[in-house]
């Protein structure tokens, strides 16, 4: 799995031609929100949902709205990042990736390890809050924000947040049933969707990484491996608080140390145009998400499990 | 053939502003446009292509076939979506048939 | 299943920017239409062709023939279309739509409800014969018809006949070992992509809707509805004269009551160039097969197998 | 660079008629077009998109250039299929190279 | 609203061929530009369409707008690429805002 | 299998739209590479390097230097083409089609035939030295080449052999272990995906039957028969010398005899582009792929069995 990523990034610093058409990239992403949602919902159905779902939403909030603090102050102090720029770098950080999501799940599971199955939901509450905060360091700074209701309307009913509730609400409603009727096309084909789906991404992450030299600094690398450390650990304390499994554990980890690089770039461009957008997209797609993917994700496994106990 | 004088204008633009510039344009009155897929390009901010990408990346391409008299209208509702972002805006004297239409 | 359309429709009625790459959704249609048509093929070789596949062809044409006629005069009675869009309409719901058909087969075969393999065949019959008969009825009104060699061509080998009656003829040829070969694509994952397939019908319907407001007259409404009830009547009646199963029979009143919504569009548009394509498609699309989808294949379903008994 | 005066016809027509335009066009004498997708677009019929659709729906632009002489008889071919449809055309003065081709 | 004159220059070009186009221009200077997809056309090597291709095969779009002295450095670097390949060049006049862009 | 090419031939000669969406048949063969990689890589794995693997390898990439210079021997016999064309020509038969590859992979697990795994990579060894072959010949004839280090380089990262090389070595790394989770994807829907890919070539190649009427003389079309018979015996030959199993005999056949019409075509664009692309393309999908299909592949895998024996 990982692999397939490896192979992307190699394919695409080396200049090879190979590309997935762009249809295709988000057919496979909506086949992912549509299993991974409709998956969290039927185990829902299925255990019922314990006191912690609204802790976990609570604590999935609050950290989407407070992490941009944190990336803000390390950008203002480790870079030379303007206001704007820094901001627009901390709305990534405080929001989420679903895919780096998707993946830590299917790491879980092929350890065996259960998870609560709504932290989908979870993951769906965490894209917007980080963007709020973004807006609200420019405006302090005096720089002009583009924020109306329209926009607020396009972040919280974009796409794959209303995907990813709505095949959980789907699967929470079917349940079991529902899985047993489609279960050979949302759980079966679900590695190796998964599988090209990464290659497609090392190949745009290693584009991304190819065109940017020169437009990242070194301090700037740094922060995109730090800062995914420092989202772990705080998504760790949130989860230990509300007391998570050590796999729902591990996702609250994910969720923090994992940076958006489709719904917040989108909003940014709108928001905060003056931006440069490849700042933020080199980092959250060039080196967070690789990080996580290869260093991150086994290390909030083991973590989680080492300090909540198997 | 009978032709007229129009203008075309072509507006380059980010994605995720298409639906408000489409909406001003709408308001300024004009009901008539054409978008166009863009697979890449490059300009002040950097090279880029749509391959591969999920969201709502890139820029489309907006053709705007008006009567002369009508382009300052249009021009200013434009302008007025398009100013802090990037992207190019081009005017170009045409000829159309069926006049009627525009 | 269904509630993937309905969470299309709510997506898209509540202007969420969630959407299919359109070659995603071609490609969908595609292998929908593929696995059909084979397994329909398959079941043929299995039970061979009993006498009532050329009863069933024939009443499936006679159908689309004379289906039109009746929708032009509702439609001239209840509503203020001109004879040319109303025709055009009438051409619409002679016709069939394949989606529902395929929702219906796999309603169907979820309650173990056995059907008669040709009716693939009847379906693809059923596309075209409605054509004539609406353009008979605009020449009798005085307007120009476009109607040329070419044009039939276009209809008689469009897309998705050609798909049907070849995989279908696949399916015959191959049977059960066939079958044996590529069920894991044709079976397996059927179900899930339908899913997904009606998610976007979902989408394309609600944005139907919503740019509809205003074209579409309450009068035009109401047929959207009673028109496909009349239908499944008409159909029913002709399965019962031919003798069909009561999955048959629930297959022949869902294809009578369903409206074209790709076929028949792109003939109009060459053919009737001044009729309004909006308000075919909006009813077709946005009333009839939402009606179809929700109340309209359970009820088939029931009342088929009420009269003809299981 | 040495350039020669040309039109540039840009026809936006509904895809279903694509080929009776294109069979009109090469009837006519006119083999150089290039035809680019079109995402979707408004006029007089309304506002339409290409997402998520399955059919023969939606609009294509077809492109040609050709020596200003002919014009007159592209545009007659033109219209003879355009005439009773949804779309519209517009004819632009541009320069080519390589003059031999057209 | 000001407008400058400047020069669209489209250039229809095999894709195999694109990376080298553009990194011509690049090196001409020419740093801003857009390419759209093409789904087919004709030409004296005959028709051809996108559909179903998997490979490199098909043309795309290139278009640029310049300062018209930059007009002569752009068409030299892309002839250079363009030269012994099929596919069209041609340069329209037109008007641009924000001319401290291009 | 055959029958969906059969009928993908068919609708478009008949000149029905049925068509597939480019990015959907590049996603298609994209997973076809992928899967045929990666299973390749497993069974690696799985067996080991046998010592032939170099040899293979070898004796692949000599068959891909010296094919060329047979067919453009041939071609400048029995047909007007120039020295250009047919050089242009000889470069595709050279190299290797990697949908017939796949197809007879196919063909020999529907007869239980086992294989060596490495036989992909010797199909991906085979893509690019036919070109230098076919270049060397146009450069001797005095006409000028294109040929830099920039195309050497595109040559060889070009998308299907990195995928292809990639897939096998992420299936080599992760043996049965990767296959056990990702089965369901790369093996159960393979025939499925290959059948509505070869739906799509069969399209693609009656289209451009139907558009060569004039650019093919007889002569080329009997080239187009001939040479694959002429390939399968010089790669028989070789798989004799080497020592390969009757499964990798066929497989070694099937590549000598089949022509690309991905890697070389996008080439020689690049490299002769005053050469007519439409003959090439024309005899390697029109003429020769057909063939290889129909009774190619059966005739090598029958042939390769008699002669090296169950
Ligand atoms: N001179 C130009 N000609 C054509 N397209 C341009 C030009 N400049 C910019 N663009 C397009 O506009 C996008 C943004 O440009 P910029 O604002 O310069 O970064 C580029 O990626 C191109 O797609
Ligand atoms: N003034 C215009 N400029 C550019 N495109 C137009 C214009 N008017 C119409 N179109 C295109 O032609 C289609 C049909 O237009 P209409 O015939 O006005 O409904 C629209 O959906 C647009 O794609
Ligand atoms: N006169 C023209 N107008 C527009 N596009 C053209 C023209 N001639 C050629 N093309 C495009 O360039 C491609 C190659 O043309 P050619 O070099 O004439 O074979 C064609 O397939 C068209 O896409
Ligand atoms: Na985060
Ligand atoms: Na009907
Ligand atoms: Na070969």
């Amino acid at each position: 799995m990982i692999l397939s990523f490896v192979l992307g990034l190699f394919a695409s610093i080396a200049r090879s031609e190979l590309s997935v058409p762009e249809a295709a990239a988000k057919m496979m992403s909506l086949y992912l929100l549509f299993a991974i949602g409709f998956k969290g919902g039927v185990a829902v159905a299925g255990h019922g949902i314990d006191g912690h779902l609204l802790a976990a939403m609570a604590g999935g909030i609050a950290l989407s709205f407070l992490l941009p603090f944190l990336a803000f102050a390390l950008l203002r102090m480790s870079t030379g990042l303007s206001a704007l720029d820094a901001a627009a770098v901390a709305a990534h950080y405080g929001s989420i990736s679903i895919v780096t999501f998707v993946t830590a799940t299917s790491v879980l599971s092929a350890q065996g390890i259960a998870s609560e199955g709504y932290m989908v939901a979870v993951a769906a509450a965490m894209e917007a809050p980080a963007i709020v905060s973004a807006l609200w360091l420019v405006a302090r700074s005096g720089a002009g924000v583009r924020m109306d209701a329209r926009l607020w309307h396009e972040i919280l009913l974009n796409g794959s947040i209303v995907l990813l509730v709505g095949a959980f609400l789907i699967g929470a409603v079917t349940g079991e049933a529902g899985m047993d009727r489609i279960s050979a096309f949302v759980v079966a084909p679900f590695q190796g969707v998964l599988c090209l789906f990464l290659l497609d991404m090392g190949l745009v992450a290693g584009r991304g990484l190819r065109d940017a030299r020169g437009v990242i600094s070194l301090g700037a690398v740094v922060f995109g491996v730090v800062m995914p450390i420092l989202g772990a650990v705080a998504g760790l304390a949130v989860a230990l608080i509300i007391g998570l499994s050590p796999g729902g554990a591990a996702l609250m980890m994910t969720l923090a140390a994992s940076a958006s690089y489709i719904a917040v770039p989108a909003a940014m461009r709108v928001a905060l145009p003056e931006a440069n957008p490849s700042i933020s997209l080199t980092l959250s797609l060039g080196i967070t998400f690789p990080f996580n993917l290869t260093v991150g994700i086994p290390t909030y496994v083991a973590v989680a499990t080492a300090i909540i106990g198997g | 053939m009978q032709t007229h004088a129009a203008k075309r204008v072509e507006i380059i633009i980010e994605a995720p502003m298409e639906s408000r510039l489409t909406d001003a344009l709408e308001n300024a009155g004009v009901t008539g446009f054409t978008v166009l897929p863009v697979l890449g390009g490059s300009g002040r901010s950097g090279r880029w292509t749509r391959e591969g990408q999920v969201g709502r990346a890139g820029m489309v391409a907006v053709i705007c076939l008006i009567r002369p008299d009508r382009l300052d209208a249009l021009l200013d509702a434009a302008f007025g979506v398009v100013e802090r972002h990037i992207g190019v805006v081009s005017v170009t004297d045409t000829q159309v048939v069926r006049a009627e239409r525009f």
